[in-house]
């Protein structure tokens, strides 16, 4: 089975978990990895069974190489938060900074060759057939969705959130217990409450639940009941979530407009 | 210029992020740029008006090779600001942290990026089909750096834990045992690393006298400090960045450009090595008197085998780290003393230095810059790069991709982090 | 049945001897506000005074996350994964907490007895504690307050020490093997126990029973609390997690990178999530948040005709451990037709 | 192996035939490999079994062959997601993991003496198929029989073919064969949905048991036909699904009802009878 592990713009970090899987040798062994840039110099997009596609789409050529990786790959995996949600980069987007705007902040009126724009997830230019969560994925999860793809079947998909993992865990809550901001009731599950296990709230890294289930209205409320203000908790939502649909709808319907 | 040859690298592979090279060869001279691709992201932007604990909780996303340094450093950067004051145990507890990421990436960079190189192979799995042996200590110590970053920061990339003031759950001591063990067990394999690198001689080509510019440790060799110093002595505080660090803009790339004394300069291990080796101790001094030759300080090639000694002598550090720290007792994070300030810090990130500055009003971060080590060395990786080309060319070398080879491998001799080079800063 | 005694200062010796038949859990103090069931290596760390724990008992029967097989995929045989079960004594165990896994053992002993569930079951002693109720507790209501089969031991707290009931030849065993650390029961203890039988009684915020509350229930399909309460539902699961007698399960192939090997593993699943009605074609018996909220509701005020109780033991956890404060009693109360406060309240 | 004793563990079975039966059902005949295991096993109409293919999972699926052909079953099986893309590329030698089988399954026994009237709608005529058969197998113990099979194109109609073929034969034992479609205008036999043809049946609705399946959603308007046209409710019978993964009602997903009537599918049904229904809100 042939697989490309591509890289759009990001941190590089959900390749880097890929380079990184304990089982690298054996997962080199059952796959031909046709494409792995960051790993390897040869190879050039090619047809694949698998494309894992990582990173958000931020310049014109993120756009065209993300539609040559679909025409190329019969299966295609959105891997991260970059991919799936846009990334943290998307923030400027919930912010309605302009990209222009932002550009000129920092590079002065100097022009440079490429046209950039707001980071947007994959999914907004090519079909995404699944999705692997996180920032970055955890290593289970990468090894999961490999191996049903090399039997010829597929992963079946967390559609329900971090809390679940946090209580199976054992975990005290902290936002119960210290009113602290913890986003893992709207987050997908999948990284077994890492962080609350480290003692710190989650910060949605993983992006929203998928489906239309992450209530971000109902967490809101929780939020403004124990003193939170809206624009701090929408910007705590928005850094994993910017591209969400109905965040901003969600949050006016608990602390209006 | 009349061009007479184009080298052209679309897509530079085995580096962390995305990047091409060109070079120019004309009448009068040959020409090298690094074109950085990737988006802009903006981190500078981003975490604006943000709470700095959520700020310093992206900041790691600018890259995922440097994530932890990418996270230490802004939070001392608040710390400063707000003047709060961790514990002595939370210090230790972050510098083994940084050590952990610091041997995680040379050894990534150096058994799966470089060695493939030397060894002519498209990439480190080929490699690992002649000599498993090489790969596997390779992945080994990335694992001790990975595990280190786990146990302390929740995990290998993009650590949670660490946060303003202190940690979250701390490890056990058998934890940190374990990971001292693994650490023993590494030294070995890092010392074959620094004979390994011993065993190539470096292209002349690239034999440019450089500025070296590197922090001044506290008082170990390590990843901490308040100062920076050059090879030509110059030596200034981190709040004073501004007035010795310029950044320019390229039209061909998202990165910015860095120059010292208006000059194109080095960070990174050789530049520490050269700067501060007269802290070296242990193995890695030893390995310095027996392998002095190799460190050179003018040609970028001998920052493969600084960073090979810089991994045996923190895999020491580490064990040393371990037994200070001793059985890791449980605090609470330390507290802002004001709600308002400026704050500067520098650290060592595997690649070179990284500057943080941060404005703070009322715990909302109001300003931020960043200078990264790939935009410090852009243009003295340019130089090299140009110099590589040039000086094969006339000694009569005509074909382009051989040519290209030779420059790509000058410029993963620099270890450059693409990602962190277009997070971006304010003019 | 046989009363005993054993004295405070005994009490830590007796954990010690405890853990001589198996390995020892217990509740433990984990956060400033919560306790939860641990292994304990040092006795001191057992605490007495908590009310619940974060997990609750059922995690030493149901794992919350299980082998169940390990297959190969090219012969198509599994080879089940029960492994050794090492006997462990569960200290502590509240009286809702006893019925809980009483009523797990109804739905998992039945007609087909579930081998993963019965070699834990069999393999762990109980020992039960008594407690006095906060405002989230209803077991009196629910009729699980007090308990008479179901564990090993059962103590009861005296100002001096702890009563102890036998309720197992286990428990005559253990007792018989440890008659150094118990007395005989006094008038005096016996007195005891009455008063804190009473003091506790007296301090549930309800008195009566809810054996009629499943017909209210059922009666009561279209209230405005619905919309209301499941509008805050983070459908985060919290409440099935913590409950004692939640135990829906999904399971899940593991396949290995090697393509041949693998393996089938179950792990705590909740009805408050999507997928838990979605049959394929998309159609969810559940479809909305509503729907899911309800069910819950539905199923924990059903009747467990073998043990003539509640699915419920009105332990509280789901409404202290829920992020959004969704009252769990007092809804059920608003249900009832009672507000708070009314319902032959005790105080 | 301990399949004695472990209620999960699964009987190998191979794949001896494997059908087409429309764009999305095959048919699947299986054997146990176990041959005392052959011989031994067995089950009542309604009820099914947990098939699984190490790797992928396990699924519940009715078992539509009868009862009487002793070491041989079969499951129509439809192509729909995770698990059924796989068993649909099994070929003859391949084989599945079975356990079961599970369910009450029809009260065949009771049906005795009286007239039978299955209605099908869609893939409803899988679990029929097996009262059906055991039926015929069984001919004598009955009265007349009506199938009811409808869909919306012809080419949906399960066991259309097996059905046309017994034509002849089902004349001579008062068997009525009715198929129906709803949509399909090459079709050129009778059109309109199942309840239509209720009126055609040749069961005596005074003396007849009726079984109902399909999608719940047509339910309701089956049963008033029947009750309006004399069937006697505490006759009729349906059969439910849900999304299980033990079938043996210990995961908790297929509990339907209300709090005063809880069910599980798996072990109350997937087979209900209209008074279960009625009484308890929710089952379908
Ligand atoms: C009692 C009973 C008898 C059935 N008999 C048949 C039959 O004879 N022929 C047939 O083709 N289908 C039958 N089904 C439906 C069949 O079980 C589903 O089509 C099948 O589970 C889909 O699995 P999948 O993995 O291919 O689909 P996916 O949609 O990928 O499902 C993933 C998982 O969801 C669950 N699931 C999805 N749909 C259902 C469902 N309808 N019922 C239960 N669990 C589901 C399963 O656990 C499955 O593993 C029956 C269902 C029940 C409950
Ligand atoms: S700590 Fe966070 S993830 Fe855990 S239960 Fe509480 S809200 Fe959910
Ligand atoms: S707990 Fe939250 S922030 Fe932490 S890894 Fe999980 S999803 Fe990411
Ligand atoms: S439903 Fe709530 S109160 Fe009742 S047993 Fe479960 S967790 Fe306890």
């Amino acid at each position: 089975m042939k697989i490309g592990i591509h890289g759009l713009t990001s941190c590089y970090g959900c390749q880097l978990s890929m380079a990184i899987v304990r089982r690298l040798l054996d997962v080199v062994d059952k796959f031909e990895v046709e494409y792995f840039y960051m790993l390897s110099s040869k190879g050039d997009i090619a047809d694949v069974d698998v494309a894992f596609v990582e990173g958000s789409v931020s310049t014109d050529m993120d756009e065209e190489e993300v539609k040559k990786i679909r025409e190329h790959a019969k299966v295609l995996v959105a891997v991260g938060s970059c991919a799936i949600h846009g990334g943290v980069q998307s923030i400027l987007h919930n912010e309605g900074i302009d990209y222009d705007q932002a550009f000129a902040t920092v590079y002065g009126d100097r022009p440079i060759h490429y046209r950039g724009r707001v980071a947007e997830p994959i999914d907004k230019y090519v079909q995404v057939d699944y999705r692997l969560p996180g920032c970055p994925p955890e290593e289970e999860e990468i090894m999961y969705y490999l191996s049903t793809f090399a039997i010829g079947s597929w992963p079946e998909e967390k559609d329900y959130p971090v809390c679940a993992e946090c209580r199976r865990a054992g975990n005290p809550c902290i936002l119960i217990e210290r009113n602290e901001p913890c986003l893992g009731p709207v987050t997908v599950a999948g990284c077994d409450a890492r962080c609350i296990k480290y003692d710190i709230p989650c910060i949605g890294c993983r992006g929203a639940v998928p489906h239309d289930t992450a209530w971000f209205d109902s967490l809101a409320k929780t939020f403004k009941d124990r003193g939170m203000d809206k624009e701090y908790v929408r910007k705590r939502m928005a850094i994993f979530s910017a591209h969400h649909g109905k965040l901003d709808e969600m949050l006016d319907a608990i602390y209006g407009d | 210029m009349k061009v007479t040859k184009e080298i052209r690298v679309d897509h530079l592979a085995r580096i962390e992020g995305k990047a091409g090279i060109e070079v120019d060869v004309g009448d009068d001279g040959v020409e090298a740029k690094l074109n950085v691709t990737e988006g802009a992201r903006f981190f500078e932007v981003i975490t604006r008006n943000k709470h700095y604990n959520e700020a310093v909780a992206i900041f790691p996303r600018i890259c995922s090779f440097c994530c932890t340094p990418h996270k230490l450093t802004p939070i001392e950067a608040v710390e400063w600001a707000l003047d709060i004051q961790p514990s002595e145990q939370t210090r230790k507890l972050r510098d083994l942290l940084y050590l952990g990421n610091v041997v995680e990436s040379h050894a990534l960079h150096l058994y799966l990026l470089v060695v493939p190189d030397y060894l002519g192979y498209p990439d480190a799995f080929a490699v690992a089909q002649k000599d498993g042996g090489l790969v596997k200590d390779g992945l080994f110590l990335k694992d001790v750096g990975a595990e280190i970053q786990t146990a302390i920061g929740s995990r290998s990339i993009h650590p949670e834990s660490a946060i303003v003031g202190g940690f979250g759950t701390l490890p056990s001591r058998r934890t940190l045992e374990k990971i001292a063990a693994m650490a023993e067990e590494g030294i070995q394999k890092a010392v074959r690393a620094v004979d390994f690198f011993a065993e190539y001689e470096y292209p002349q080509y690239v034999d440019i006298k450089r500025q070296h510019l590197s922090i001044k440790p506290y008082d170990v060799y390590g990843v901490y400090g308040n100062t920076m110093v050059s090879n030509n002595g110059d030596q200034f505080p981190v709040e004073d960045y501004r007035q010795h660090l310029a950044e320019e803009v390229a039209p061909y790339s998202y990165a910015k450009r860095g120059l010292f004394n208006d000059q194109p300069y080095m960070v990174g291990a050789l530049s520490r090595v050269v700067n501060n080796d007269h802290l070296l101790t242990g193995t890695a001094q030893d390995l310095m008197e027996r392998y002095h030759q190799f460190v050179t300080p003018d040609n970028p090639f001998a920052n493969n085998f600084a960073q090979a000694v810089e991994m045996v002598f923190f895999l020491e550090r580490i064990r040393e780290l371990i037994q200070e720290i001793g059985e890791p007792v449980q605090e609470k994070p330390a507290q802002p003393s004001r709600a308002s300030g400026e704050g500067y810090a520098v650290t060592e990130a595997p690649r070179g230095l990284l500057i943080y500055y941060m404005n703070i009003e009322d715990h909302v971060v109001t300003d931020v810059d960043v200078i990264t080590p790939t935009a410090m060395f852009l243009p003295m990786m340019e130089k090299d790069i140009a110099a590589m080309a040039e000086g094969l060319w006339r000694d009569g070398m005509q074909d382009g991709d051989t040519i290209a080879k030779k420059v790509e491998m000058v410029a993963r001799a620099y270890d450059p982090c693409i990602s962190c080079s277009v997070h971006v800063t304010r003019l | 049945m046989r009363y005993l005694k054993i004295k405070s200062d005994k009490i830590h010796p007796f954990l010690e001897r405890l853990s001589t038949y198996g390995a020892l859990y217990g509740p433990v103090k984990i956060s400033e506000e919560f306790y939860d069931y641990r292994k304990i290596d040092d006795v001191k760390d057992v605490a007495f005074e908590y009310t619940r724990t974060v997990t609750p008992a059922k995690k030493y029967v149901i794992p919350t996350r299980q082998d169940m097989f390990e297959f190969d995929m090219d012969t198509n045989e599994y080879r089940e994964t029960i492994g050794e079960v090492e006997p462990f004594v569960l200290f502590g165990l509240h009286a809702c907490s006893i019925v809980g896994l009483r009523i797990l053992d109804g739905v998992y002993l039945d007609e087909y007895p579930d081998k993963y569930y019965k070699v834990r079951r069999d393999a762990g002693i109980i020992i039960g504690l008594s407690c006095l109720p906060d405002e989230y507790c209803f077991c009196n209501l629910r009729r699980t307050d007090f308990v008479d089969i179901g564990f090993d031991l059962f103590l009861h707290e005296l100002p001096d020490g702890y009563l102890v009931r036998v309720g197992s030849e286990q428990g005559h065993k253990i007792v018989d093997e440890n008659q150094d650390l118990f007395e005989d029961v006094n008038n005096q203890d016996i007195q005891n126990f009455k008063k804190f039988e009473r003091k506790r009684h007296e301090m549930f915020q309800y008195q009566g029973s809810f054996d009629n509350l499943r017909y209210m229930l059922e009666l009561t399909e279209d209230h405005p609390l619905w919309d209301r309460e499941s509008d805050k539902c983070l459908g985060c699961g919290n409440c099935t997690m913590t409950c004692p007698t939640c135990r829906c399960y999904d399971v899940q192939d593991i396949p290995d990178i090697d393509g041949v090997h693998g393996k089938r593993i179950r792990y705590w699943d909740s009805c408050q999530f999507r997928s838990h009605g979605l049959v394929a074609g998309g159609h969810n018996f559940r479809e909305t948040k509503k729907d899911r909220f309800i069910n819950r509701y539905v199923c924990k005020n059903a009747y467990f005709y073998p043990l003539g109780t509640a699915y419920c033991v009105g332990c509280g956890n789901c409404t202290h451990f829920c992020p959004a404060n969704i009252d769990f009693l007092k809804n059920l109360m608003e249900i009832r037709g009672i507000s708070e406060g009314v319902y032959e309240h005790s105080r | 192996m301990s399949i004695a004793d472990n209620i999960y563990d699964l009987h190998k079975c191979r794949v001896l035939r494997v059908y087409d039966m429309t764009d999305e059902e095959k048919l699947f005949l299986l054997r146990f490999e176990n041959s005392e295991t052959a011989e031994s096993w067995t089950f009542s109409p309604g009820q099914f079994v947990q098939v699984a293919l190490p790797g992928i999972g396990e699924i519940p699926i009715s078992i539509c062959s009868s009862p009487m052909r002793r070491g041989f079953f079969e499951m129509c099986i439809k192509k729909v997601g995770k698990v059924t893309d796989i068993v649909h590329t099994l070929h003859p030698g391949d084989f599945m993991g079975i356990r079961g089988p599970y369910g009450n399954g029809f009260p065949m026994a009771e049906f005795e003496d009286s007239d039978i009237l299955l209605i099908a709608a869609g893939i409803g005529m899988v679990p029929l198929r097996s009262v059906f058969l055991y039926a015929t197998d069984n001919r004598w113990k009955f009265g007349n029989i009506t199938v009811i099979n409808s869909a919306r194109y012809g080419k949906n109609l399960l066991f259309r073919k097996e059905l046309e073929a017994m034509r002849d034969i089902a004349e001579a034992e008062n068997i009525n064969i009715i198929q129906t479609v709803t949509r399909d205008p090459e079709w050129k036999g009778r059109t309109g949905r199942a309840q239509e043809h209720i009126a055609d049946a040749n069961t005596d609705p005074k003396n007849s048991y009726v079984v109902v399946c399909g999608p719940p959603q047509a339910y309701r308007s089956i049963f008033d036909t029947l009750i309006q046209q004399g069937y006697d409710p505490r006759n009729i019978y349906v059969t439910l699904e849900r999304r299980m993964k033990c079938g043996v009602g210990k995961c908790g997903h297929c509990i339907a009802g209300s709090s005063t009537h809880l069910k599980y599918i798996c072990l109350d049904g997937p087979v209900f009878g209209y008074y279960d229904i009625i009484s308890t809100p929710g089952l379908i």
